[in-house]
């Protein structure tokens, strides 16, 4: 046995294959491949991936807001994809991350509600189960090293409860007035705390509308894999809806005045 | 073969087998065990308790990955480390003596640990390496061991149990369990003492020191060994021992605690400060020579810098 | 391990009123092996700045003398005294001299310094390994145990201690972040500077 | 895999210092450690971490000038190594320039500049230029490499109006009316590109610039405590150290001084600062003095 | 020219199931109760997830488990545990003892030998013999009794500052007295609230808000100085005497 005490607890130096010597065929990773296995390989990297969601709390409800952009890796690849969704009457999640993984979610949820709805008991799935489901979900997919690429906001108005919440791949999950997933958690988050941190139950939808709006114009400038392009979802005691596309307004002009990186004038 | 087709078919046989071991995946959450007493150690019946591994091709290489490691501080998962610990076979029983230190890096995580493990009252079990790998396990020899004398009408030998632990822990060589224990004790042959590790090795004999401060230890514990030592004396070269670890090694340190095996079981001595057995002495306790152990307080007045008048008219 | 726990050792200085205190452990190990236990790390520049060499310890020895060679020509080309501030920025510049091949040495310093009416201002600073001055009011720390010593000084420091008291929260400070640090401790040295007079004192620390 | 030396302004000296006769060895930086630091590395002893700022630093124009901004947290891995630190450096008395990124070379780097600029300006007579700064910043950062691990926001005002720019530690450069840098930096910007406007007043551009640090120091855990600002206008630089203060220390619920004695020790020695004097006669009688 | 050293890193660096969402957990046993508490800043990296993250769960009316790590793993652990808590409350009909609870933690811990949970566990309550008690897990499941124990990201700077503050340790009684051994509960949470304090001012990852659970033993004379401190709330749901109690402060939130 090796005495020495901070190498205990972990499996041994030489019981790890320090040079390389497995047969190349046993080797982690190099199993044997046929024509399909590319087909059923798991998402070991994202491919296709939506940025930012955007989400507060506000007087009456939830809003929430992603823009229509799916990157692939640095391509703007698709332009109008949806990435706000209803789950059940009370709910509206939003996804960043890899999108197949998040349109197999979405099939998950279907099947889920059709279930629900099935039971004919009366209950339907409030914000606060789909959110606990979903992070089961997340977190034991987590568990087999097969995860689900995505960060969601789980966000809802039932029984006169707000509910806002977040799950990502690993299955942390976490809950605050105001939420950002990807780079918005940088740079739309300090703006949306300082706005509403206080205020939820004082901002009007206008109001919050407004705050929403300026952070996605903000994102567009700053989040190069973003768009301005974005929907708008807003879940309150009449339900949830989520809005057409939206177009932000952009101004540039500030770029007139600059001439160069360095001493150039001209 | 087609894995696609394989993956999505629910008669092939791989696919039989996938179910079946799913479902048997969801029993050991809900099994009955569970509920009862026995807790997560299972069914005794059922054998060996079961083991999530990670679903990787090599979790091996997943675990060392994750886990600390004095080459790569970015590891997080801290596993907790015992240190010095020493027992020895003698004409009055067994002496079993251990440090209290944990370290976590360079971090003391804890002064207090119990390294002796209690099997039963006539079996003791030290902890060296994993602290969590020796406290379940040994625990589950307890189990077993009372299993044994259900059985059989008589006490477990130290060599049946000490051989159960071995085979117990030789099922997962390799896997990245790390303990190096002691089993003491006193059967039919007399007073026992059987070294088993982590890798598979058992070893009889009279005198072990096991830890990363058991190289201080020995030093000490070899010149004052004797088969014929008194209780007395064995108990003081058990406390002694251990105090030139604690002092030495960074790893060891803080309080030594003191057991001695009699043919009636075994009976525990004392917690002894290291400190304070530096600068005072373990106390008016039999055997003691009375005074501090440390060098510095042993030759205060007969140092270089402070030598004793004769030495210094020479 | 890294080089800074190779041979192990930690520093903290205080502030108090109208003095300073600067205090070490006296540790010296080769890794978990401890050689030594009364290995200095403190050292008088003057009568009233005190430096501090937590680190690597054959770098201890060297900056040490170095030190004490840049101090003496200092006073020697000026004909005075060299203030602690002035110091302080002295060990900065030889440390960042070497910012691409380092000594692994993280110095605290403690002071006091002349005021225009003749009274003394206490001073006390620690750089990083290259030389990044951080001039604190409360305490610096530096070595092995250093996120210790932060969590027991924010815990214990007050303002204003007369230097009796400063002695009793360095002493408590510093016992009680090497017990919990593998590589520092095994006895402790106090440096008490007042406007008269410098007083040491040798703790009974734990020794394991 | 040996990595080329930078470049400094001088090689090394070849002689070993300490026997260099002179306490002012030749300038630029000493490779003698070299040698042996990479062979305790190879032996798998990783470098020690320095003290890095983790920072949010910002600078934008209005009006009259520029303003300069930034937090007060140094920090080490995830302890908080120096909780009301400047990072507002001084170049001239109307350039500044604030850094992130290593600590020492922050602090050193602009203080190199700095006095270069002196020695300019005093070669020129007139003064210097902020386009100066920056060109002198940059060629220094380019010559290194990127080992100079300073990310900087440099402003100033001079004969041809205000300037703002960033520079980067491999010497790339940016020049923009408001900027932001550090791990606080996006936090900062997001206020910046949803507050700021062409010539805003003093005023309102100070409360953008402290917003914008306080986005840094309330939402980057790398930056923290106090707000540092300066003011720079054609005619007077006002450098407002700690203009706000909004994370003090809550008073402890306990006290924690100790009773006199408390702490066991062995040995003490006292020495005696205070030179006492006293006159011995030897030899007959004293001196007649009168 | 490749590195030979990263050919024998090992594999699977595409995912990493495991990250460190940052903050500390401590708790301190007193004569007749016991104190867990935590911050409620949850983080990953420099960014700040949420300033309201529990991370101190009342499992029933006489034990509070604190958890720390891996937010995922912790949250997905005191579910488990509450559900096998729940299980024992139908098989005997009482709530688990605290020392049964504490290796019931154990086996679970070491259930996931080869693929740990990243969850350091803090156990505080009281032991069917009515006095305070703290058990501490390191993630693979060795645990102790304990008085006092500090854990995650600034643990080494909390604990040393209890070790002198709760064990006395280093400290030389005055001539003719001696230490206490059990400290009132008005001073454990004073000295509760200066470790956040303290540990707020030098560690990033700290902040937010600090969360105190209070159990008490049944008839604990502790009971009247919790009457004065502003903003305390009962938690308790069963009438056999143990009480729980939450008490919540705001910490600074740079």
């Amino acid at each position: 046995m090796d005495h020495f005490p901070t190498n205990w607890g972990r499996p041994r130096n030489d019981a790890y294959d320090a040079y390389g010597t497995y047969p190349i065929a046993v080797r982690p990773n190099n199993a044997l491949k046929d024509a399909f296995s590319a087909g059923v390989q798991r998402t070991q990297a994202p491919i296709v991936t939506g940025t930012s969601v955007l989400a507060l709390k506000y007087k009456d409800g939830i809003m929430m807001a992603a823009d229509n952009l799916a990157s692939y890796g640095s391509l703007a690849r698709f332009k109008d994809v949806k990435r706000l969704q209803t789950v059940g009457e009370h709910t509206v999640i939003g996804a960043g991350g890899d999108m197949s993984d998040f349109q197999y979610i979405q099939t998950v949820l279907d099947e889920l509600m059709i279930d629900e709805f099935a039971e004919q008991d009366g209950h339907t799935l409030g914000p606060a189960e789909i959110h606990e489901y979903l992070s089961q979900v997340m977190y034991a997919r987590r568990s087999k090293l097969d995860p689900l690429w995505n960060a969601l906001l789980v966000g809802g108005y039932k029984d006169g409860q707000r509910f806002l919440a977040f799950v990502d791949l690993l299955g942390t999950t976490y809950s605050a007035s105001t939420l950002a997933t990807g780079y918005g958690a940088h740079i739309a988050q300090p703006l949306l705390r300082t706005a509403v941190e206080g205020n939820e139950d004082v901002l009007t939808e206008d109001e919050a509308l407004k705050i929403i709006e300026q952070c996605m114009r903000v994102l567009f400038y700053r989040d190069a894999r973003s768009l301005d392009k974005y929907q708008v979802a807003k879940i309150t005691a009449e339900g949830a809806t989520i809005s057409d596309t939206r177009r932000l307004d952009t101004t540039w002009s500030f770029a007139e005045g600059i001439r160069g990186y360095g001493a150039q004038t001209e | 073969m087609n894995s696609f087709a394989e993956r999505f078919s629910t008669t092939s046989a791989t696919a039989q087998m996938r179910i079946a071991q799913a479902a048997a995946a969801d029993e050991e959450e809900f099994d009955g065990a569970m509920w009862g007493s026995d807790a997560g150690f299972g069914s005794l019946a059922k054998g060996v308790p079961s083991f999530s591994v990670p679903a990787v091709a090599d979790p091996t290489s997943f675990l060392r990955l994750h886990t600390d490691d004095h080459a790569d501080p970015n590891c997080r998962i801290k596993i907790k480390h015992g240190t010095t610990t020493l027992a020895f076979r003698f004409q009055g029983g067994v002496i079993v003596a251990v440090d209290s230190r944990a370290t976590a890096g360079s971090y003391i995580a804890s002064g207090t640990v119990k390294k002796v493990i209690e099997i039963n009252p006539y079996l003791l079990g030290t902890m060296a390496g994993g602290a969590a790998d020796c406290q379940y396990w040994e625990t589950y020899l307890g189990m077993h061991c009372r299993l044994h004398e259900l059985r059989n009408r008589e006490r477990i030998s130290v060599s049946a149990a000490s051989k159960y632990l071995s085979n117990l822990v030789y099922g997962y060589k390799g896997m990245g369990l790390s303990m190096g224990t002691m089993i003491c004790g006193w059967d039919k042959t007399g007073p026992a003492v059987f070294y088993v590790d982590s890798d598979g090795t058992r070893l009889k004999g009279d005198l072990f020191s096991v830890g990363s401060g058991s190289t201080h230890a020995y030093g000490v514990l070899d010149q004052g060994y004797r088969w014929d030592l008194t209780d007395e004396e064995a108990q003081e070269l058990g406390r002694r021992s251990i105090y030139a670890a604690g002092h030495r090694d960074a790893y060891s340190g803080n309080t030594c605690n003191l057991y001695h095996v009699k043919e009636d079981g075994w009976k525990f001595i004392g917690n002894y400060d290291i400190s304070q057995m530096h600068y005072d002495g373990p106390g008016d306790v039999p055997g003691a020579p009375g005074g501090g152990y440390g060098y510095d307080i042993r030759v205060e007045g007969r140092n270089s810098s402070n030598p004793p008048a004769v030495a210094a008219a020479a | 391990m890294s080089i800074m726990e190779l041979n192990g050792g930690s520093v903290v200085a205080m502030v108090g009123k109208d003095c300073v205190a600067i205090a070490s452990d006296l540790r010296l190990g080769n890794q978990a092996l401890s050689v030594a236990t009364n290995f200095q790390k403190i050292f008088p520049v003057t009568d009233r700045i005190y430096l501090g060499l937590p680190g690597l310890a054959t770098d201890v020895t060297t900056l040490r003398e170095r030190f004490r060679f840049r101090v003496n020509m200092y006073t020697i080309k000026e004909e005075r005294e060299i203030e602690p501030e002035t110091f302080a920025h002295l060990v900065s510049s030889t440390l960042y001299e070497h910012r691409f091949g380092p000594y692994y040495i993280e110095p605290v310093m403690a002071g006091l310094s002349k005021t225009p009416s003749g009274g003394v201002k206490p001073f006390i600073a620690a750089t990083d390994l290259i030389g990044c001055l951080n001039f604190a009011k409360d305490f610096v720390v530096a070595g092995t145990a250093s996120t210790k010593l932060y969590g027991v000084a924010e815990g214990l420091w007050e303002p204003d201690l007369e230097p009796e008291d400063l002695f009793e929260t360095i002493s408590q400070t510093l016992l009680n972040a090497v017990d919990r640090d593998a590589f520092s401790g095994w006895g402790c040295i106090v440096h008490v500077i007042t406007k008269d007079k410098v007083i040491t004192r040798t703790l009974k620390g734990r020794m394991d | 895999m040996h990595h080329t030396k930078p470049l400094c302004p001088k090689p090394p000296s070849n002689a070993s210092t300490m026997a260099s006769p002179s306490i002012y060895t030749s300038p630029g930086f000493n490779f003698t450690n070299e040698l042996r630091n990479n062979f305790m590395a190879e032996k798998g002893l990783p470098l020690p971490k320095a003290t890095s700022t983790g920072t949010t630093i910002v600078g934008c124009l209005f009006k009259d000038g520029i303003i300069l901004g930034a937090d007060t947290r140094a920090t080490e891995g995830p302890i908080v190594a120096d909780k009301n630190c400047e990072k507002i450096h001084y170049i001239t008395e109307s350039i500044r320039c604030c850094g992130a990124g290593t600590a020492a070379d922050t602090e050193f780097t602009t203080a190199l500049i700095s006095s270069n600029m002196e020695l300019h300006a005093l070669s020129i007579g007139r003064k210097p230029r902020v386009v100066t700064a920056m060109t002198m910043l940059k060629q220094m950062l380019f010559r290194n490499q990127g080992r100079i691990g300073a990310a900087l926001v440099l402003g100033g005002v001079d004969s041809t109006g205000p300037h703002l720019f960033t520079i980067h530690p491999h010497g790339s450069t940016d020049k923009l009316p408001y900027v932001t840098m550090g791990s606080g930096s996006l936090a900062a910007m997001a206020v910046f590109e949803s507050g700021w406007q062409p010539n805003m007043e003093r005023a309102a551009a100070l409360d953008l610039v402290k917003a914008a640090i306080s986005a840094g120091i309330f939402n980057d855990l790398g930056s923290g405590s106090n707000i540092d600002a300066c003011i720079i206008t054609e005619s007077q630089t006002d450098m407002l150290r700690n203009v706000e203060m909004p994370n003090p220390r809550v008073q402890k619920e306990r006290g924690y001084t100790f009773r006199r004695g408390t702490t066991a020790w062995k040995t003490e020695s006292v020495r005696d600062l205070v030179v006492k004097e006293e006159i011995t006669f030897v030899g007959g009688d004293a001196m007649d003095t009168t | 020219m490749p590195n030979m050293i990263s050919l024998a890193q090992p594999q699977q660096r595409q995912f990493n199931p495991y990250t460190e969402n940052g903050g500390t957990i401590l708790a301190i046993a007193g004569a007749d109760f016991s104190v867990i508490a935590g911050d409620t800043r949850q983080s990953e990296g420099y960014s700040i997830q949420t300033r309201y993250a529990p991370k101190v769960f009342r499992l029933t009316d006489k034990a509070v488990l604190a958890v720390n790590g891996f937010a995922a793993d912790g949250n997905m652990f005191v579910k488990k545990v509450r559900q096998r808590l729940e299980w024992y409350r139908h098989a005997h009909a009482k709530d688990m003892p605290l020392r049964a609870i504490a290796r019931l933690i154990q086996t679970m811990l070491y259930a996931r030998r080869f693929f740990p949970f990243y969850v350091y566990n803090i156990l505080g309550g009281i032991e069917e013999d009515g006095t305070g008690a703290v058990y501490s897990f390191d993630p693979v499941g060795s645990y102790e009794r304990e008085a006092c124990r500090a854990a995650g990201a600034a643990q080494s700077l909390v604990q040393p500052f209890l070790d002198n503050q709760i064990y006395f340790k280093n400290q030389t009684p005055a001539p003719g007295t001696s230490h206490p051994v059990h400290l009132p509960l008005s001073t454990v949470l004073a000295l509760v609230i200066d470790s956040f304090t303290s540990a707020t001012e030098r560690h990033i990852e700290v902040g937010d808000g600090l969360e105190m659970y209070v159990v008490l033993s049944k008839g604990s004379t502790a009971f009247q100085s919790l009457g004065a401190i502003h903003g305390i709330q009962e938690l308790t749901a069963t009438e056999d005497g143990e009480r729980v109690f939450v008490i919540r402060r705001e910490l600074k939130k740079d």
